[in-house]
């Protein structure tokens, strides 16, 4: 048995290490997108209807959320949701003048290009477009944060609670269980 | 090596009770640093309730009936242990199995009771600094619990199956030691936890 | 193999090497490993040094910067300062006190166990990216669950209780050994100094960790599962952090210099050929260290802006404290003065470097001490200097003297004097041309931890005078390395006692057999080696079908009982691995520390469970108490 | 050099320098003697009698303990002096971010109140008291040239009272590590003539000036229409943010980025474009702007006197 011990003590290293290095990394400065021309273009989208991305060319450059593994970008997120008063509509994730965010309902779709285009183009009934507002890096942070709200993210790269007054249970709070449906 | 006097030791005892026995200064040991992380845990406890200006700052204290039951099987469960020590020391082995066994019925009654406790607290670790050490304080003295629980109910299975030496007796013999401290240890803290935000708020 | 070495023998091979209960051998292996962290918490220093050799240098970047220091920090201390006074202890006190092993073997080898695994964590988890970023002491809310992403600080906090646990154990044993298991005649007044100082040691362990034990649960639980002790808004406090944190710091520190005391009494008496002056003042001293220890951790906070009165206070406890210390300082330099011409071996250097060392250190501190002069020099590098003074000074320095001192004990062959001097010279000119300009750099305004400056402030040339010191260091410690290599492949045997000094390690062979002495000899002089007739008796009959040594009584050392040891076995490896699993888990998940108590019971049962046929031997052999009472009233008449 | 405890430009920080000397001459004192016994130890022939040893060592502790007093009470005196509290200070409130300062000068009317980051002007020989705060997590307040340090801390208020003797410029540094940037976080301490003071704090009250030329006015625009604004905030125009520095004078500051960079045109540009280049870790993210963008806002912000 000893002697399988050292490749077995390498694999584990190595998948330990693989998750470890993502969550990890601190990553400062993305290379600088396309210009910020951002045009908001009037999209057919209803509420309630069928979420897909919006019409006209999606903003999101990339398919998939860069920051969904990355501990750092996250808790960046959670404190730009704070400085740029995202808390004034959507408060801490259970929703007041903006929806909720905590459960998995969603008007305009809960995948990470959608919420990424939903922030930078703004959407009815209050949106605004943050397009030329937040540079795209912090737009990811945020979205990685907002999906974060909801559980949908690996439980340990979920923010610990903030130093702040406490308004909910933070999303590493591990002892509930993962029912987003549930906004308390 | 030449004819040098020499000291037999050959026919001493091969155990001994009390301080004599090396086991004694290490549940000693075990009781001195836990004793620090209580006593240092009841600190902060008071250390918090200075900052505050109300306390308990949101809800109400915990209720009485559980903790003060609790103490008292607490207490109860001192008999047992007591007799068992003495038991030990005349190395008796049915009296030993009769009162290690009425410890874990304590023991167990405890355990229930504390589990009710946790109910009773009217706060939750994560509503602010006064949940969090409440429950700290509580949790502590809990895990002792469990381990010394966990502890005796090993040692009395061995009193029934053996093999059995004249040692094992020292060994019930510091366990109850263990015991009194976990018993004892209770004082202060029912005390913080129970009485402190209601009679001293 | 005669019977006693038959009982006394480890099994071959690995499961041998896992199971040892023999205080040596995890001594030895306790002592390597320590050494192994400080070499690699040394290269991070280094890495360190290069990247502020120059202003605005590019080398590093503030977050892996970050991570060096804290690891660097968190390493030298925990990994390293406080385990190599522990494993040197856990190997020489039982020679020292003439016993035959420690009290708990099987509790000792799970210490060990339990703090290789908490160090080789440390190190992985740096390597992943995962190391500590927020300093050895690890403030809060820098380290809380806001400002510090990720789970860097949680595997710091689990580091903490990894040395913890590892470092209560060896406190436990040592106060044991050193009070129940001394040879007949070692009174109190007779111990050893240096057993004298790791018994002190001890009870500072006991009594300090369990304050950090604290502070790094309660922030373990603030990061995971979102408890409110250090958040400012929900009633919590960021000074209790400092508070817990520096009630343990600051006899740590004290944890680390006072063993290096005990070792300084140890080896200049031997070159001065003469017992050390005031022997019951240097207890005293002793004693008062580890009481003030706990009287003046304050001093760490001067700058948040507690009230002055109560500041002052600590000043006068800070400043106090130099006190014994000097009081020991004067004795031995009294020793010297009294002694036969001394003969300067390396040991006897390191000892003498200490004394040039550590005297500006211990200034300095004073300096420090007084909350005026504090607030000029907090967290700056005129505290870096400081510290390394006091500690490489007050506790490298003395430790090197040991080594070079015990090797022989150790492994049987002595350490080159040659290579010794080089070790030495090039350590103290390093250490003094890497660690003085920090004063002033201190005093120009550096502030601790920044990892670059700009070329305006005008602290660039002390700073590349400091990494030629610390490359200079790091070329005696590749000396040191030579020395200790070379040195073990030498064909000549060390004689019993090479540098024929007086204490009863010195009285068995180098290495000691496994059972440390055949007869556990009688002494009634605190010097035993030096007195004319040696040893004035011994202690025969003890049974040899299993592994037995003499329990004496605390206060005058007479033989009280016969102390069956356990035998080896593998169980504590087990237990180790199991709470290793826990804790780390406990690091993603709570529930990994209610599934993962699961192992741990079971590795633990298995451990105390005895063995059926260990048991009728013993049963064989055994004599309960009342019967042998008579018999330990006549030992006593024999012996008075 | 002008961040030196030994080189004091305020009465306090000379009170803690004469205090350090005093220190350090008892302590070379000491140390001499000390290392002399012991290398006369070393070094003697023949052995000193046990008897006058074990006396000397007494006397030695004697005198060591009437050291460590003397030591220890002139501390404690010089500690009085230095926490006197000081009679109609200036009284500015400092707050203390993830790598800059945050200062407001607290004054009876609120409409007096100047807001500014990472430049402390105060006049030569009044007594300045600072009420320190931290925002995030906890730094250290430390001009050496004027006064020891003091921490900031999340939910308390601390005190610390400045006295600049003469005019001049006194950098300073956060000396409790706070994070990625804690080595880029200085401040500097302008020590001015009181008439010149209150000019400066006069012109401080006004709002920013307007747009002289058509390029700042485009840069205006520019600064209005991206990330800017969500962080910063400008007198005078509708620019509020409250989580970054106050801009609305930041062309009279002496450095840029929290004293990383001396305030020129070609630095804020390079700021600007890529603040992760010069302080990477810093809160402040990269503009994507186009060049002539960039030096349209950079001529604009220039202009904020």
């Amino acid at each position: 048995m000893f002697s399988r011990f050292p490749e077995l003590a390498a694999v584990l290293l190595a998948v330990a290490g693989v998750a470890g290095c993502e969550r990890e990394q601190r990553r400062f400065s993305e290379p600088a997108g396309d210009s910020l021309t951002i045009t908001t273009p009037l999209s057919d989208i209803k509420a309630g209807g069928p979420a897909q991305v919006a019409a006209g060319q999606s903003q999101a450059a990339t398919g998939e959320s860069p920051y969904d593994e990355n501990a750092f970008a996250i808790s960046e997120g959670q404190r730009l949701y704070e400085w740029f008063n995202c808390s004034g509509c959507h408060a801490h994730g259970g929703g007041a003048m903006g929806p909720a965010l905590m459960d998995d309902q969603w008007l305009y779709g809960g995948a990470p290009d959608q919420i990424y285009s939903t922030i930078v183009q703004g959407r009815p009934n209050g949106m605004p477009s943050f397009g030329a507002r937040i540079p795209r890096q912090q737009v990811w942070q945020l979205v990685a944060y907002v999906r974060s709200l909801s559980g949908q993210l690996r439980k340990d790269v979920e923010p610990g609670r903030p130093d702040a007054m406490q308004m909910r249970p933070a999303p590493s709070q591990t002892l509930e269980p993962r029912n987003p449906g549930s906004t308390r | 090596m030449s004819a040098r006097s020499t000291i037999d030791v050959s026919r001493l005892p091969t155990y001994a009770f009390g301080h004599r026995s090396l086991m004694w200064w290490a549940t000693m040991g075990m009781i001195a640093i836990e004793g620090t992380v209580f006593a240092i845990a009841i600190v902060a406890y008071f250390y918090l309730r200075g900052l505050s200006d109300a306390w308990p700052p949101s809800s109400a204290a915990p209720d009485l009936l559980y903790g003060t039951l609790n103490t008292v099987i607490l207490l109860v469960s001192g008999i047992p242990n007591h007799l068992a020590a003495r038991a030990a020391e005349r190395e008796d082995l049915r009296s030993v199995r009769l009162w290690m066994v009425s410890c874990l019925a304590l023991g167990v009654a405890f355990q229930a009771v504390r589990a009710l406790e946790y109910l009773t607290l009217n706060t939750h670790w994560t509503q602010n600094a006064y949940g969090s050490i409440v429950f700290a304080l509580l949790t502590l003295h809990t895990v002792h619990m469990i381990t010394d629980f966990i502890d005796t109910a090993v040692l009395t299975v061995l009193m029934f199956t053996g093999p059995l030496s004249g040692r094992r007796y020292v060994d019930v013999n510091e366990n109850a030691d263990y015991w009194w401290f976990v018993v004892a240890a209770w004082i202060p803290i029912y005390f913080t936890i129970y009485l402190v935000p209601r009679f001293f708020p | 193999m005669s019977q006693i070495e038959q009982t006394w023998a480890d099994a071959p091979g690995l499961k041998g090497w896992l199971s040892t209960m023999d205080h040596k051998r995890v001594g030895v292996r306790f002592v390597v490993t320590t050494l192994v962290f400080f070499a690699l918490a040394g290269l991070l220093a280094a890495v360190m040094r290069l990247q502020l050799a120059r202003a605005d240098n590019h080398l590093v970047g503030p977050d892996l910067y970050n991570q060096l220091f804290s690891v660097h920090g968190t390493a030298m201390m925990f990994l390293f300062a406080v385990p190599v006074m522990e494993a040197v202890a856990l190997y020489l006190i039982p020679l020292m006190v003439g016993t035959r092993a420690v009290a708990f073997p099987r509790l000792n080898a799970y210490g060990y166990w339990l703090f290789l695994f908490g160090g080789v964590m440390l190190f992985v988890v740096f390597a992943l990216n995962i190391g500590p970023e927020a300093g050895w002491f690890n403030y809060v809310p820098l380290s809380g669950p806001e400002f510090s992403a990720g789970k860097r600080s949680d595997f710091w906090a689990q580091l903490i209780t990894f040395t913890e646990v590892s470092a209560l154990i060896g406190a436990i044993v040592i106060i044991t050994t050193a009070f129940k298991m001394r040879a007949p005649g070692m009174t109190l007044a007779r111990m050893p100094l240096f057993v004298w100082a790791m018994v002190v040691t001890a009870f500072m362990i006991v009594f300090a960790m369990p304050s950090v034990m604290l502070a790094s649960t309660f922030l373990i639980t603030d990061r995971l599962i979102s408890t409110q002790f250090y958040n400012p808004a929900e009633g919590g406090d960021v000074l209790l952090w400092q508070h817990l944190f520096w009630f343990f710091g600051h006899p740590e520190v004290y944890i680390i210099f006072v063993p290096a005391l005990g070792m300084i009494s140890e080896i200049l008496p031997t070159f001065a050929r003469r017992r050390v002056v005031g022997y019951a003042a240097m207890v005293i001293a002793l004693v008062a260290i580890a009481f003030l220890s706990f009287g003046l951790w304050v001093h760490h906070m001067f700058t948040t802006g507690l009230p002055p009165l109560g500041m002052s206070f600590f000043t006068a406890a800070s400043i106090m404290i130099a006190l014994p210390t000097g009081l020991q300082i004067f004795c031995w330099i009294a020793t010297l003065a009294t002694g036969k011409r001394v003969q300067f071996a390396t040991p006897l250097l390191f000892v003498i470097g200490f004394f040039f060392i550590f005297i500006i250190g211990g200034l300095t501190g004073v300096m420090l001490g007084a909350t005026t002069l504090d607030s000029q020099l907090h967290d700056s590098y005129f505290v870096v200097a400081h510290l390394h003074y006091v500690l490489i000074g007050g506790a490298v320095f003395p430790l090197f003297g040991g080594f070079y001192y015990w090797f022989p004990k150790l492994t049987g062959r002595m350490l080159s004097e040659r290579a010794g001097r080089w070790n030495f010279w090039l350590f103290f000119i390093g250490f003094n041309v890497a660690f003085f300009p920090m004063h002033i750099l201190g005093l120009q305004g550096m502030p601790r931890r920044v990892y670059t400056y700009s070329a305006a402030s005008g602290w660039e040339n002390l700073n590349l005078l400091s990494t030629v010191g610390a490359v200079t260091i790091a070329v005696s410690m590749l000396v040191f390395l030579v020395n200790v290599v070379v040195s073990m492949r030498r064909r000549e045997r060390a004689p019993d006692n090479p540098w024929n000094a007086s204490g009863l390690e010195w009285a068995t062979s180098c290495p000691p057999p496994a059972y440390n002495f055949m007869a556990i000899p009688v002494v009634n002089s605190r010097t035993p080696l030096w007195e004319k007739e040696f040893p004035v008796a011994e202690v025969t009959g003890l049974p040899e079908i299993l592994r037995t040594t003499l329990v004496t009584r605390l206060h005058d050392a007479e033989p009280d009982h016969v102390a069956i040891l356990p035998s080896p076995s593998i169980w504590p490896f087990l237990a180790a691995l199991a709470t290793t699993v826990m804790f780390i888990g406990s690091v993603f998940t709570p529930w990994a520390m209610v599934w993962g108590a699961v192992p741990v019971a079971i590795t633990l049962i298995g451990w105390f469970w005895p063995d059926k046929e260990e048991t009728a031997r013993m049963l064989s052999i055994e004599v309960k108490p009342p019967e042998g009472e008579a018999r330990v009233e006549a030992l006593r008449e024999v012996l008075s | 050099m002008n961040h030196e405890v030994l080189a004091p430009a305020g009465p306090l920080s000379s009170q803690i320098a004469q205090l350090f000397w005093i220190f350090v001459g008892v302590a070379a004192v000491v140390y001499l003697v000390v290392i002399g016994f012991l290398v006369a130890a070393l070094r003697r022939r023949n052995e000193a009698n046990a008897r006058t040893a074990v006396r000397a060592v007494s006397v030695a502790v004697g005198i060591t303990s009437v050291i460590l007093l003397g030591l220890g009470l002139s501390d404690f005196f010089a500690q009085r002096v230095i926490a006197a509290t000081p009679k109609d200070p200036l009284r500015v409130r400092v707050t203390a971010h993830q790598w800059w300062w945050e200062i407001e000068y607290s004054d009876g009317q609120p409409s007096r109140r100047v807001r500014t980051a990472n430049e402390l002007r105060i006049p030569t020989q009044r007594p300045v008291e600072l009420e320190l705060t931290a925002d995030d997590v906890i730094h250290s307040f430390w001009v050496p040239s004027l006064q020891g340090k003091k921490d900031l801390l999340p939910g308390y208020t601390t005190r610390l009272d400045l006295v600049a003797s003469r005019p001049g410029v006194y950098e300073g540094q956060c000396a409790e590590f706070c994070g990625f940037q804690h080595a880029h976080m200085s401040i500097d301490v302008i020590a001015l003539d009181p008439e010149e003071y209150s000019r400066w704090y006069d012109a401080q009250l006004a709002s920013a000036p307007e747009p002289s030329d058509p390029v700042a006015l485009h840069g205006r625009e520019v600064f209005m229409g991206s990330t800017c604004v969500m962080c910063h905030n400008i007198q005078g125009t509708d620019a509020s943010g409250s989580v970054g520095p106050d801009l609305t004078h930041v062309a009279g500051r002496r450095r840029l980025a929290a004293g990383t960079l001396p305030n020129t045109l070609v630095n804020l540009a390079g700021w600007i474009r890529d603040p992760q280049a010069v302080k990477p870790g810093t809160r402040m993210p990269a503009t994507q702007l186009s060049g002539e963008d960039l030096a349209a806002l950079t001529t604009y912000l220039s202009e904020l006197r």
